[in-house]
C-alpha cells in the first residue's frame, strides 16, 4: 500500500512538472513563435507608462532576453527557494512557493491566491457535496425505478441540465430569481468566520447553480452505473441468497456504481477547486477563477501562471486523493495500481 | 426455517417439482420460447442431470428454480414447486426465505458471479446471516470458516478475509459452493459449475459435490452441456433440446440405450478418450470414402491413404521445425509492492517435428501451450533457446524478413468469435494473407478464396458475408481457410475446437483431419481435452506449468502414462460411463490421499 | 435637463447635481460606502492616472494644488492645498516657485517638509523603476534632471542628481523648467505632488500603506482587491485644510464588486458612491431611465471626454486626407451616439474640445449631414477624390472589453459600409490597447489600423491638456503614444508650442479653436460623443455636486446623512 | 466540462461481438441494422437527430433562410430602439411609448432585435449557428483526429508509448482548462501563422478546443483498442504477415467507428458548450459575426430593458446542445449490446 501510495505521489509530483512546463511554454514561448518580439512582449507587461527605460527594466526583471530555459529555470528557481524582489529601495523576499508579483498590484502572487482561496473553496466544496449528494441520489431513485414518472422527469431535468451553459443558468438566475423576483439574495461571499448565515445564503445561489449542471451529469452516470451494475452476475448471487432488494440493491448494487463516480468527482471538484472560472464570473465573486480571468485580460503574467499552477495542482491533488480512495474501496486495483 | 416438510413424508415427497414450465422472453423479433413445456421432479437427495446444446434452456430453468426471473421480462407459466412452495405464485418475501436456505444455486461463471468489493468472509456471512437472524457474527463467522473447510480451501480461517481477485478459478467456485452450502439447503442447483474450468479442477468440484451430497443428503440439480460431466454425479439425467426435454430417464440407460437420435448424436460426437489415433482416422477416411464415392462417385485417389502410411513410419532425416531449449520470461507486478518478478510461462521446451507429423500438446490452463504456439509462430521472441524451421534459425528473425516467412506457418485460434475481425468480410479476411504477402489481382484473390471457401464447406457466394452472419463452427471453418490459403507447410491449431459444442466439434476435427490429408499438413495441435489430442495427434507432448512432462506416441501416453501428472489428467478426464467415473473418482481420492500423504501443498487448484 | 422638482428639495431634482449643491449639510459622522466594479488602480498616491483615484486619493494625500471644491464651471480653477498660495512664476516662466502651509503633519505627527514632494515627485518621475501608472509630466517638463536616475539610484542621497527641483527650506519648492508651460499649476494637481516621505516608500508596494496627510489614514495594511477603510487622522488640522470638509468618521471601500451589484446596491441604499465615477451600467440605466420615482436621482453631467475614432494618418489609403474626409462624410453621428447609450450618454459634437473647456468653439461643423446620419454624397465625392471611387478597406482597432465600443465600431463598419468603405473590426484587451496596439505605431502600420475607437480626458481641464497628447505630432510616441491618428501636422504642432507661453486666458481659447478646426479640416480626429454619464445619487448623501475637474461627484465634500452607521 | 468520462468504462464492454451473441436469434442482421431499428424506436433520439439535421441545415441555409424570414445579420434598425436605454420600442414612431417587453419579436422580426444597434436576432441566430457548429464540428474532428491516433496507438503498442500518451491525457485532463484557453487565445496575436482576422480566430478556438477534448476520445479508443487487441484476429492478422499499420487502421480501426461515431456525437455538444464559454469570456469570434455565447455576454448589460436578449441566445445554445446530447444517448443506447429492449 506504501508504495502504492508512493507511486502514485510521484506520478503527480512528474504531472505538476510537466504542466508547469507546458504553462511556461504557452505564454512565453507561443507569442515567439506567433512573432513578437522581446521589446513588444515587455511593453504588454509594463503598465501604463511603456518609456524605453520601464521597457528595459520590464526585460532585466523578468529575464526576457535570455534563453527560455534559463528563464525557465528562474521560474522553477522561485517556486522551490523563492525569490528576491525590488521595490524601490526595499529588497523584497518573496518566499517559497514565490510565483513572483502581479504587475497589476505588485502584490505577491502566492498569498494572493490564498487570499482567494476561500471564496473558491466554499463554492466549490459547497457545490461539490450538493451535486453529489443530489446527483447520486436522484440517479440511484431514477435506476431502481426505472421506467416511472420519477426517473422519466429526473432524467429529462438532467438531460436539460447537462445541455445548459453554466453561465446562462447563472444569468437567468440572476436576472430572474435574484433581481425581478428577489427570491435569493444578491450572491456574495461573506467570510463565514464572520456571519456564517450571510455566508450560506450568499452562496446558495452560485451553489445552485454550479450544482445543478453537475448533478445533472451525476444523475446521469449514476443512474446508468446502477443499471449496468444491477445486471451483473454478483447481483444474482446476491438475490440467490435470499437478500432483501434493498440489501441487494444498498450493499451489493451501490458500492460499484459509487466506484467510478468517486473518480469523476474528484477530477471535477479538482477542476472546480482550481477556479470555477464561470460560476465566479457570472455571480463575481472573487475567487482563483475570476482572479484568473482578471489576469488574463490585464495580461498580468505571473498571476496566470500561478493560478493555471494552482489549479492543476488542486486537480492533482485530488487525483490522488481519488486514487487512495479508490484503492480502499476497490480491492481489485491495490494490485494493478 | 420454516417447517414445510414436518408432516410430509421426504422420501415419498419430492423435494422439486416441475410441471409443464414454459419459459418466454418477449423480444423485438417475437417471444423467444426458452423453455417450452418441461416437466421433471427430483427426490430429496437424488440428483438429476440437466444436459442440452448451448441455448437449450438450462440456464432459464434454473433461474426459474430460484424464482430470479422476477421483475424481468419474462412470463413464467407451468407449477414449480421447490420444498413444497410454489414458486410461480409464492410472495415475493417467501421466494426470499426460500432461497439460499431451501434451494442454493452455484453459477456458471466463477469470476463474475462473487462481489468484487467485498470479502469472501463477509459475502458468506451475509447468506448466513440472512436466513439466521439470531446468529452472532461470531457464530456466521465460524459457519463460514467451515463452510470453507468443506469445500477444500485451505487455512480457510486466514483466506476468509480474501477479496475473491485473490482467488484462482476454481477456488472461487468452491467459495460459490460454500455459500450455497452454509445454510444446509435442501437442493443445491449448479449451472455449469464446472465449464470454465480446468479437467483436474472439473474433477475437484464434482468430486466434491459428489462427497457434499452424500454427507448433507442434499438433492442436486446439474446443469451441463457435457453429458459426461453429469455421467459419473447424477441418478438420473434428463436432455433437452430447443426448450424441450427430449429424453428422460435413469442415468444408465440413457447413456447405454439412447432413445432419442437427437441423444445418440450427441453421444457419438463426444470424443473418447479411449479411442486411438488409427482407430479414428481409419473411421474418418472411410466416412469420407463413403461419402465421396456416393454423391460424385469417384474413386478416392490413392495418394491420400498413401501418404499417411508414409508419415506413420517415422522417417527421421530433416525435421521441419526443430525447437531448443526455448524458454519464455514475463515479467509480472506481484503482490501489494508491486515489485516485477520474472515468470517463465514456457520453460526449457526442446522437441522435433516432422513432415506430415501432427504433434499434440495437452496441459491445463496456463501451463503455456499457447505461449509456446505464439512462439513457434514468432508472434513473440523467444528469451532463450532456438527456433529453426527447415534448418533456419528464426529465433531472432525481424518482423520484416519474417514476413516471407509467414507463408509457411500459419495458425489455428481457439476462439472463432474472436479470431474473426467483425468488420471485415470473410472473403476480405481470408484475402488479407494473399493481400499482405504481395498480391494485388483482387480477382485472383477472389478466386482462390472462393476456391478455398468451397473445400472448407462453405459457400463461395458468403464471400462478401460479416463474420456475425455465421455460426461458431462455421467461423472455424473459414478460420481454417485463413490459415491454409496461402499453402502453410506448418499449422498451429491453438485449441481449435475448445470453443464450440460436441457435435460441432467433431465435424471440424473431421474437416481438418480431411485436409491434412490433402495438403500434407504438418500439425501442431493444441488442446486441454485429453480425448481430442488423442485422436489427431501422432505424438503428444503434456505441459505444466511451462515443462513438456512428457512426450512420446500418442497411444503410449494414454496407455501407460509415465509422468504423475499424466496420470493425474487422465483420471480426471470425465467419462461417459457411469461405472467407469466411478472408478476415475476412486483413483483420484487415492491419488489425493497420496499427494496428502507426500505434504506436498500441490494439488490444490492452480 | 428637465426641471420638475417633484423630488422634494432634501433629494434634489433631475441632474440637479450637475450644476449646484444638492443635500448641503455639514453633519458630522457615519460611514461613507465606497464600491468599485474593479480593482482599484493603485491606492499609491504617486502610481494612478485614474481619475477616481486623484479624487478619492486627497482623503489621505493631500497635493500642492487641487481644484476649486465648487459646483460648476468654477470647479475647473486650480487652487492651493498644501501649497500656501498659488505658485509664483518668474518672468521667463522657467521658475515656479511655491511656499507650503505652516504647521502640516503626517498622521505620525512629523512634519511634512518641502523635501518629501520632491522625493515624491522624484519617485513617480524619473528612473527606470519609476512608478509605472502615473503620468510623467515633471521628468518631460523639470530641467536639469535629465541625467537623474531617480532615489533608488543612489542609496545615500536619493536626490543627488535631481536639480529641476530646488528646496532651499522646508517649506519652499523651487521648480525649474525647461521651457514656460502656462498651465504647470495643473500638473501640480496630480496627486504625484503629496508628499512621501523617502523611509517609508516601497515603490509599488507603498500603496499598502501610504503616510497619510490628509484627514483620513488607512484603518489596517491595505491588500489589493480586498477593499479598504479609512479613518479620521487627528493629526490632520482643519485649519490648514479649506478644501476637505471630512464629513464622514469612516470610509469604507469595497473592490470588484459587479456593476449590476454596485447600481442595485445605489438604488436600494446599501451604497452610497461608486468609486469608479462613470455612472450606472447600462441594466440599471434602462431601468431608472424608465421609471419616474427615480429620475429625481440621477444627474448626467458631461464628463469632459470626447470619444472619438482615430484616423491615422499614415496607413494607406488613409494618408489622402481625402479618404480621410470622405470617412467623417460617411460616419453616422446618431448611430454612434446610440452606441454611448443616446442622448444621457452624450452629446454629438462636431470638434474636439468640448464646451466646458475654454477654447471651444460651436461654430466649427465642417462634416454637416441631416439628422446626423452621414452624408453619402459627400463621402462618395471625396472617395473620387482621393482615388479610391470604390472605396477601399481598412481595419479597426477596438478594446474587446467595452461593450460600447465594441457596438460603436459595428455602427461606424455599418455605415462606412453604405459608401463602399470595408472596415474589418480588430479586438484587443483594453489594457494593452494604449501600450502596444493602437499605442504603437508600428503595430499599427504593421496591421494595417486605418481606424481606432479611443477616448481622451484631459489630464487637466484645459485646451492644452486636452490637446496636446492627441494631437500634437511631437508627441507620437514607439509605445504608449496617445496621438494615435499620427497627426503631425508643422501648423498645429508650431500653435501647441506658442500656446505654453501664453498667459492670456483669451487669446489661449483662441489659439485651441484654432487647433481644433485644423484638426478637424484634416479628418484626423472623428469625434463621437461628448461623453455624459448618468449617475445616481443616493438620498443618503449630503453635499452632492458633480466636480468637473474630475468628471464625478467631488468625493472631499461628501458627507452621509445617516450619521449613526 | 460535460464530456462523457464514464465512457471507458462501459465502451470497453460495448464489443460488437457482444451484441451478435447476446442476441443470438437476431444474428442474421448486422449490428449496424440492429442499432439503426433500435434508434427508430427511440422516439426522442429520433427527434435530438431531426433537430440537429434541422440546425445544421440552419447554418448551410443561413443566408437563404435571412433572405426568407429575416435581415441582414449586421442590418441596423435604430429607428425601432429607445436611443436612451437601447431596448425595442413599442412604438417605432413615438419614442415616448415605452419598451416592448418581448423584444420586438413580431412577424417582421421573428426573434426580435437586438438591443442598441436593432439589428435583427433572428438572423443572428441563424448565422450564429454558422459560428456555433463550424467550430464545433472542425473541434470535434481535431478531437478524434488526435484523440484516434494516439488512443489507438497506446492501446495497440503499449508499454511505454501507452505510458506516456496516456500520461498525457492525464495532463490534458488536470488542466484547468478553460483557463488555459482563454489566455492562449489572449497571447495569440491578431496575425499569425499566416491567418489573420476571423479566419485566425476561428482557428485558434478550433485548435484550442479540439487540441484540449482529445483525451475523452484518446481514452475511450484507447480502451477499446486494448481489448480489441486481445482478440484473436489481431494476433491472425500479424500470423498473415500484417504490417503494424495494416493492423492499426485496416483491421482495428474499423471496429473503432461506432464508438467514435457515437463518443463524438457526444462530444459535439461539449465543444458547442465550450465555444460558447469562450465568446463569452470575450474570447471569441471578431464582430460585427455573431456568435451565440458573445450575444450571451452582451446580453448581461440588457438584463433589464431586453430581458429576451438573454433568453434567445440561451436557448439556442440549450436547444442545439439538448438535440446533439438527446441523438448521441440514443447512438449509444442503441450500439449498446446491454440495452435489452
Ligand atoms: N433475458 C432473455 N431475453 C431474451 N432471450 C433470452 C433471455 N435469456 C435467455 N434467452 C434465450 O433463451 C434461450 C435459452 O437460454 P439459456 O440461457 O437458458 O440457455 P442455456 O441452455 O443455459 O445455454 P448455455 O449452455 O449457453 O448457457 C436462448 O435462446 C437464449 O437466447
Ligand atoms: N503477455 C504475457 N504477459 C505475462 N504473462 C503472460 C503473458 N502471456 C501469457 N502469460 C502467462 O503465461 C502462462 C501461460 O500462458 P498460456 O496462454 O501459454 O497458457 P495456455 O496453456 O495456453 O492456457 P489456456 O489453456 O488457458 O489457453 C499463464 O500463466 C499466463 O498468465
Ligand atoms: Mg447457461
Ligand atoms: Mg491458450
Ligand atoms: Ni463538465
Amino acid at each position: 500500500m506504501l508504495t502504492y501510495i508512493l507511486r502514485r505521489l510521484g506520478a503527480g509530483v512528474l504531472l505538476l512538472a510537466i504542466v508547469t512546463m507546458v504553462t511556461f511554454v504557452i505564454f512565453y514561448v507561443v507569442p515567439r513563435l506567433a512573432g513578437q518580439t522581446t521589446e513588444q512582449l515587455a511593453t504588454m507587461y509594463v503598465g501604463k507608462a511603456p518609456t524605453p527605460e520601464a521597457i528595459q527594466a520590464t526585460i532585466d526583471r523578468l529575464n526576457l532576453d535570455q534563453p527560455i530555459a534559463l528563464q525557465f529555470w528562474e521560474f522553477i528557481k522561485g517556486i522551490f527557494v523563492g525569490a528576491e524582489y525590488q521595490f524601490g529601495r526595499d529588497i523584497v523576499q518573496c518566499s517559497a512557493p514565490c510565483f513572483g508579483y502581479s504587475f497589476q498590484t505588485y502584490q505577491e502572487v502566492f498569498p494572493e491566491i490564498i487570499n482567494r482561496l476561500p471564496v473558491t473553496l466554499t463554492l466549490g466544496l459547497g457545490a461539490g457535496v450538493i451535486w453529489l449528494v443530489g446527483g447520486v441520489t436522484v440517479g440511484i431513485i431514477s435506476a431502481i425505478k426505472k421506467g416511472s414518472i420519477f426517473d422519466r422527469l429526473s432524467m429529462g431535468v438532467a438531460l436539460a441540465g447537462v445541455s445548459m451553459p453554466v453561465f446562462f443558468t447563472g444569468l437567468l438566475a440572476l436576472a430572474f430569481l435574484v433581481h425581478a423576483w428577489g427570491i435569493f439574495p444578491s450572491p456574495g461571499y461573506t467570510p463565514i468566520t464572520e456571519n456564517p448565515l450571510a455566508w450560506a445564503t450568499g452562496m446558495i445561489l452560485p451553489w445552485l447553480t454550479l450544482a445543478f449542471l453537475q448533478a445533472a451529469q451525476y444523475a446521469r452516470q449514476t443512474r446508468a452505473g446502477m443499471l449496468e451494475t444491477m445486471g451483473e452476475d454478483y447481483i444474482r448471487t446476491a438475490r440467490a441468497k435470499g437478500l432483501k432488494e434493498r440489501t441487494v440493491v444498498f450493499k451489493h448494487g451501490l458500492r460499484p456504481t459509487l466506484t467510478p463516480i468517486v473518480t469523476i468527482f474528484g477530477l471535477d471538484i479538482g477542476l472546480v477547486l482550481g477556479g470555477a472560472v464561470l460560476t465566479e464570473q457570472v455571480y463575481s465573486l472573487n475567487g482563483i477563477g475570476r482572479y484568473a480571468v482578471q489576469a488574463i485580460v490585464q495580461s498580468d503574467l505571473p498571476v496566470i501562471l500561478g493560478v493555471t499552477l494552482f489549479g492543476a495542482f488542486f486537480v492533482v491533488i485530488c487525483n490522488l486523493i481519488v486514487d487512495l480512495l479508490y484503492a480502499w474501496v476497490d480491492p481489485r486495483v491495490r494490485v494493478s495500481g | 426455517m420454516t417447517p414445510t416438510g414436518h408432516s410430509a413424508e421426504p422420501t415419498t415427497e419430492p423435494v422439486v417439482r416441475v410441471r409443464d414450465l414454459k419459459i418466454t422472453f418477449p423480444t423485438m423479433d417475437g417471444d423467444v420460447h426458452a423453455v417450452d413445456g418441461l416437466s421433471f421432479e427430483v427426490a430429496p437427495g437424488g440428483a438429476l442431470g440437466i444436459v442440452g446444446e448451448s441455448g437449450s434452456g438450462k440456464s432459464a430453468t434454473s433461474l426459474a428454480l430460484m424464482g430470479l426471473h422476477r421483475g424481468t421480462k419474462a412470463r413464467i407459466t407451468g407449477e414449480i414447486s421447490v420444498a413444497g412452495t410454489d414458486i410461480v405464485s409464492a410472495s415475493d418475501a417467501r421466494i426470499r426465505e426460500l432461497r439460499g436456505n431451501d434451494i442454493a444455486m452455484v453459477f456458471q461463471d466463477p469470476m463474475s458471479s462473487l462481489h468484487p468489493q467485498y470479502t469472501i468472509g463477509n459475502q458468506l456471512i451475509e447468506a448466513y446471516r440472512t436466513h439466521r437472524p439470531s446468529a452472532s457474527t461470531a457464530e456466521a463467522r465460524a459457519r463460514a470458516v467451515e463452510a470453507l473447510e468443506r469445500v477444500g480451501i485451505p487455512d480457510p480461517a486466514k483466506r476468509i478475509n480474501s477479496y475473491p481477485h485473490e482467488f484462482s478459478g476454481g477456488m472461487r467456485q468452491r467459495v460459490l459452493i460454500a455459500m450455497g452450502l452454509v445454510c444446509e439447503p435442501k437442493v443445491l442447483l449448479a449451472d455449469e459449475p464446472t465449464t470454465a474450468l480446468d479437467v483436474t479442477v472439473q474433477a475437484q468440484i464434482l468430486d466434491l459435490l459428489e462427497d457434499l451430497r452424500q454427507d448433507l443428503g442434499m438433492a442436486l440439480i446439474l446443469v451441463s452441456h457435457d453429458l459426461a460431466v453429469v455421467a459419473g454425479s447424477v441418478d438420473e439425467v434428463l436432455v433437452m433440446k430447443k426448450g424441450k426435454a427430449v429424453e428422460r430417464g435413469d442415468v444408465r440407460t440413457v447413456l447405454s440405450e439412447p432413445e432419442h437420435p437427437y441423444t445418440q448424436a450427441l453421444l457419438a460426437a463426444v470424443p473418447r478418450v479411449e479411442v486411438s489415433r488409427a482407430q479414428r482416422r481409419a473411421e474418418i477416411r472411410a466416412d469420407r470414402a463413403a461419402r465421396e464415392g456416393g454423391s460424385a462417385a469417384a474413386p478416392q485417389p490413392t495418394g491420400a491413404s498413401v501418404r499417411p502410411e508414409k508419415q506413420e513410419s517415422t522417417t527421421p532425416g530433416e525435421p521441419l521445425l526443430k525447437v531448443e531449449n526455448v524458454r519464455q520470461r514475463f515479467k509480472v507486478r506481484g503482490g501489494m509492492f508491486g515489485k516485477a518478478s520474472d515468470f517463465y510461462a514456457v520453460d526449457d521446451v526442446s522437441f522435433e517435428l516432422y513432415r506430415g507429423e501432427t504433434l499434440g500438446i495437452v496441459g491445463e490452463s496456463g501451463s503455456g501451450k499457447s505461449t509456446l504456439s505464439r512462439m513457434i509462430m514468432r508472434l513473440l521472441q523467444p528469451t532463450e533457446g532456438r527456433i529453426l524451421f527447415e534448418g533456419r534459425d528464426i529465433t531472432k528473425l525481424p518482423e520484416r524478413q519474417l514476413r516471407p516467412l509467414r507463408r509457411d506457418i500459419q495458425m489455428i485460434f481457439q476462439n472463432p468469435y474472436s479470431s474473426l475481425n467483425p468488420r471485415l468480410t470473410i472473403g476480405d479476411s481470408i484475402g488479407t494473407a494473399l493481400k499482405v504477402q504481395g498480391e494485388k489481382d483482387g480477382k485472383l484473390i477472389k478466386k482462390k478464396v472462393q476456391e478455398l471457401l468451397e473445400r472448407v464447406g462453405l459457400e463461395p457466394s458468403h464471400y462478401n458475408r460479416f463474420p456475425h452472419a455465421f455460426s461458431g463452427g462455421q467461423r472455424q471453418r473459414i478460420a481454417i481457410a485463413r490459415a491454409l490459403i496461402l499453402q502453410p507447410k506448418l499449422v498451429i491449431c491453438d485449441e481449435p475446437v475448445s470453443a464450440l459444442d460436441v457435435s460441432t466439434q467433431d465435424q471440424v476435427l473431421r474437416l481438418l483431419s480431411e485436409l491434412q490429408d490433402d495438403f500434407n499438413l504438418t500439425l501442431i495441435f493444441v488442446a486441454h481435452d485429453l480425448a481430442v489430442v488423442r485422436q489427431v495427434s501422432d505424438r503428444v507432448a503434456v505441459m505444466r506449468k511451462g515443462r513438456v512432462v512428457e512426450m512420446s506416441d500418442g497411444d503410449s501416453v494414454y496407455e501407460d502414462p509415465q509422468h504423475e501428472y499424466t496420470r493425474q489428467l487422465l483420471a480426471a478426464a470425465p467419462v461417459l460411463d457411469p461405472d467407469e467415473a466411478k472408478a476415475h473418482r476412486a483413483e483420484r481420492a487415492r491419488l489425493r490421499a497420496e499427494a496428502k500423504k507426500a505434504a506436498a501443498s500441490e494439488g490444490t487448484a492452480a | 435637463g428637465g426641471n420638475e422638482s417633484g423630488g422634494g428639495e432634501a433629494s434634489g431634482s433631475y441632474d440637479q447635481g450637475s450644476t449646484e449643491i444638492v443635500n448641503a449639510s455639514d453633519a458630522k459622522g457615519g460611514t461613507l460606502r465606497y464600491a468599485m466594479s474593479s480593482n482599484v488602480e493603485s491606492m499609491d498616491p504617486g502610481n494612478t492616472y485614474y481619475g477616481y483615484m486623484w479624487n478619492f486619493s486627497r482623503y489621505y494625500a493631500r497635493t500642492l494644488m487641487t481644484y476649486n471644491p465648487e459646483p460648476g464651471a468654477a470647479s475647473t480653477e486650480a487652487v492651493p492645498d498644501l501649497a500656501a498660495e498659488y505658485p509664483e512664476v518668474s518672468d521667463d516662466g522657467l521658475t515656479w516657485t511655491v511656499k507650503l502651509r505652516e504647521g502640516l503633519k503626517y498622521e505620525d505627527g512629523s512634519p511634512i517638509v518641502a523635501e518629501d514632494i520632491k522625493y515624491a515627485i522624484a519617485r513617480s518621475n524619473f528612473g527606470d523603476q519609476a512608478l509605472p501608472n502615473g503620468p510623467k509630466y515633471f521628468a518631460s517638463l523639470l530641467a536639469d534632471s535629465d541625467d537623474y536616475a531617480g532615489p533608488y539610484a543612489n542609496d545615500g542621497d536619493p536626490l543627488a542628481g535631481f536639480n529641476g527641483i530646488e528646496t532651499p527650506d522646508d517649506t519652499t519648492l523651487i521648480f525649474h523648467l525647461k521651457e514656460p508651460f502656462a498651465d504647470f499649476p495643473y500638473v501640480l494637481v496630480q496627486p504625484q505632488s503629496a508628499p512621501v516621505p523617502a523611509e517609508a516608500d516601497r515603490g509599488e508596494q507603498y500603496q499598502t500603506r501610504v503616510v497619510s496627510s490628509g484627514p483620513y489614514k488607512f484603518e489596517s495594511d491595505y491588500s489589493p482587491g480586498k477593499g479598504l477603510t479609512l479613518v479620521r487622522n487627528d493629526q490632520w488640522d482643519p485649519e490648514t485644510d479649506p478644501i476637505r470638509k471630512a464629513l464622514p468618521d469612516r470610509i469604507t471601500v469595497e473592490e470588484s464588486v459587479d456593476q449590476n451589484e454596485i447600481d442595485q446596491r445605489l438604488v436600494n441604499g446599501q451604497l452610497d458612491v461608486d468609486l469608479g465615477g462613470t455612472g450606472l451600467g447600462p441594466a440599471m440605466k434602462g431601468q431608472v431611465l424608465t421609471d419616474e420615482a427615480q429620475k429625481p436621482f440621477i444627474d448626467n453631467p458631461e464628463t469632459g471626454a470626447v470619444r472619438y475614432i482615430a484616423i491615422n494618418n499614415v496607413v494607406e489609403p488613409l494618408d489622402d486626407v481625402a479618404c480621410r474626409q470622405a470617412i467623417m462624410y460617411a460616419a453616422d453621428h446618431d448611430a454612434l451616439q446610440r452606441a454611448w447609450g443616446g442622448e444621457v450618454g452624450g452629446s454629438i459634437p462636431t470638434q474636439v474640445i468640448p464646451p466646458a473647456i475654454a477654447g471651444h468653439d460651436p461654430e466649427i461643423d465642417l462634416y454637416p449631414s441631416e439628422g446626423n446620419k452621414g452624408d453619402a454624397a459627400k463621402a462618395k465625392e471625396k472617395l473620387e477624390e482621393c482615388g479610391e471611387p470604390d472605396g477601399f478597406s481598412t481595419n479597426l482597432g477596438v478594446r474587446a472589453d467595452r461593450p460600447t465600443e465594441v457596438a460603436a465600431a459595428e455602427a461606424l463598419q455599418a455605415s462606412l459600409q453604405n459608401v463602399g468603405i470595408k472596415v474589418n473590426i480588430k479586438q484587443y484587451p483594453s489594457d494593452t490597447f494604449t501600450n502596444t496596439q493602437a499605442g504603437s505605431p508600428d503595430f499599427v502600420h504593421e496591421n494595417e489600423l486605418g481606424l481606432n475607437i479611443y477616448g481622451w480626458i484631459p489630464d487637466w481641464p484645459t485646451g492644452y491638456g486636452f490637446l496636446s497628447y492627441i494631437v500634437d505630432g511631437d508627441n507620437i510616441k514607439d509605445a504608449g503614444n496617445s496621438n494615435i491618428s499620427e497627426l503631425d501636422d508643422p501648423e498645429i504642432n508650431k500653435l501647441l508650442d506658442d500656446v505654453t507661453k501664453t498667459t492670456d486666458p483669451e487669446e489661449q481659447a483662441q489659439i485651441y479653436s484654432e487647433i481644433d478646426r485644423l484638426v478637424m479640416e484634416s479628418a484626423s480626429i472623428l469625434p463621437a460623443v461628448f461623453e455624459k454619464s448618468v449617475l445616481y445619487r443616493p438620498e443618503n448623501l449630503t453635499n452632492v455636486y458633480f466636480h468637473a475637474g474630475y468628471a464625478m461627484y467631488d468625493y472631499m465634500a461628501l458627507g452621509v446623512a445617516n450619521t449613526e452607521q | 466540462m460535460t464530456a462523457p468520462l464514464d465512457a471507458p468504462e462501459s465502451a470497453q464492454k460495448a464489443e460488437p461481438e457482444a451484441i451478435t451473441e447476446g442476441v443470438r436469434n437476431t444474428a442474421n442482421r448486422s449490428l449496424r441494422q440492429i442499432a439503426w431499428q433500435r434508434f427508430k424506436r427511440d422516439k426522442v433520439a429520433m427527434a435530438g437527430g431531426v433537430v440537429v439535421i434541422l440546425l445544421i441545415l440552419t447554418a448551410i441555409l443561413a443566408p437563404v433562410l435571412t433572405k426568407l424570414f429575416g435581415y441582414p445579420p449586421n442590418e441596423f434598425h435604430q429607428n425601432l430602439i429607445d436611443p436612451l436605454t437601447g431596448g425595442v420600442l413599442n412604438d417605432p414612431n413615438d419614442p415616448m411609448s415605452g419598451l416592448d417587453k418581448t423584444g420586438g419579436i413580431s412577424g417582421d422580426h421573428l426573434l426580435g432585435l437586438e438591443p442598441v444597434n436593432g439589428r435583427d436576432l433572428f438572423s443572428r441566430i441563424v448565422y450564429g449557428a454558422q459560428i456555433s457548429l463550424l467550430v464545433a464540428f472542425c473541434a470535434t474532428l481535431l478531437c478524434v483526429f488526435i484523440g484516434t491516433v494516439l488512443g489507438i496507438v497506446a492501446g495497440y503498442f503499449g508499454g511505454w508509448v501507452d505510458t506516456v500518451i496516456s500520461r498525457a491525457m492525464d495532463i490534458f485532463l488536470a488542466f484547468p482548462l478553460l483557463l488555459f484557453a482563454i489566455a492562449l487565445a489572449g497571447v495569440i496575436p491578431d496575425g499569425a501563422f499566416g491567418l489573420t482576422g476571423n479566419g485566425l480566430r476561428v482557428g485558434v478556438l478550433i485548435f484550442i478546443i479540439g487540441f484540449f477534448n482529445w483525451p475523452y476520445i484518446g481514452r475511450i479508443v484507447r480502451g477499446q483498442t486494448l481489448s480489441l487487441k486481445e482478440r484473436e484476429f489481431v494476433e491472425a492478422a500479424r500470423s498473415l504477415g500484417a504490417s503494424n499499420t495494416h493492423i492499426l487502421f485496416r483491421e482495428l480501426l474499423p471496429n473503432l467507428v461506432t464508438p467514435i461515431l457515437v463518443y463524438s456525437t457526444l462530444l459535439i455538444p461539449t465543444n458547442i458548450i465550450f465555444e460558447a464559454s469562450l465568446s463569452f469570456l470575450g474570447v471569441g469570434i471578431n464582430p460585427p459575426t455573431p456568435s451565440w455565447g458573445g450575444m450571451l455576454s452582451n446580453s448581461l448589460q440588457y438584463y433589464t430593458t431586453s430581458p429576451h436578449f438573454v433568453i434567445i441566445p440561451g436557448l439556442a445554445i440549450f436547444i442545439t446542445v439538448l438535440a446533439f446530447n438527446l441523438l448521441g444517448d440514443g447512438l449509444r443506447d442503441a450500439f449498446d449490446p446491454r440495452s435489452s429492449d
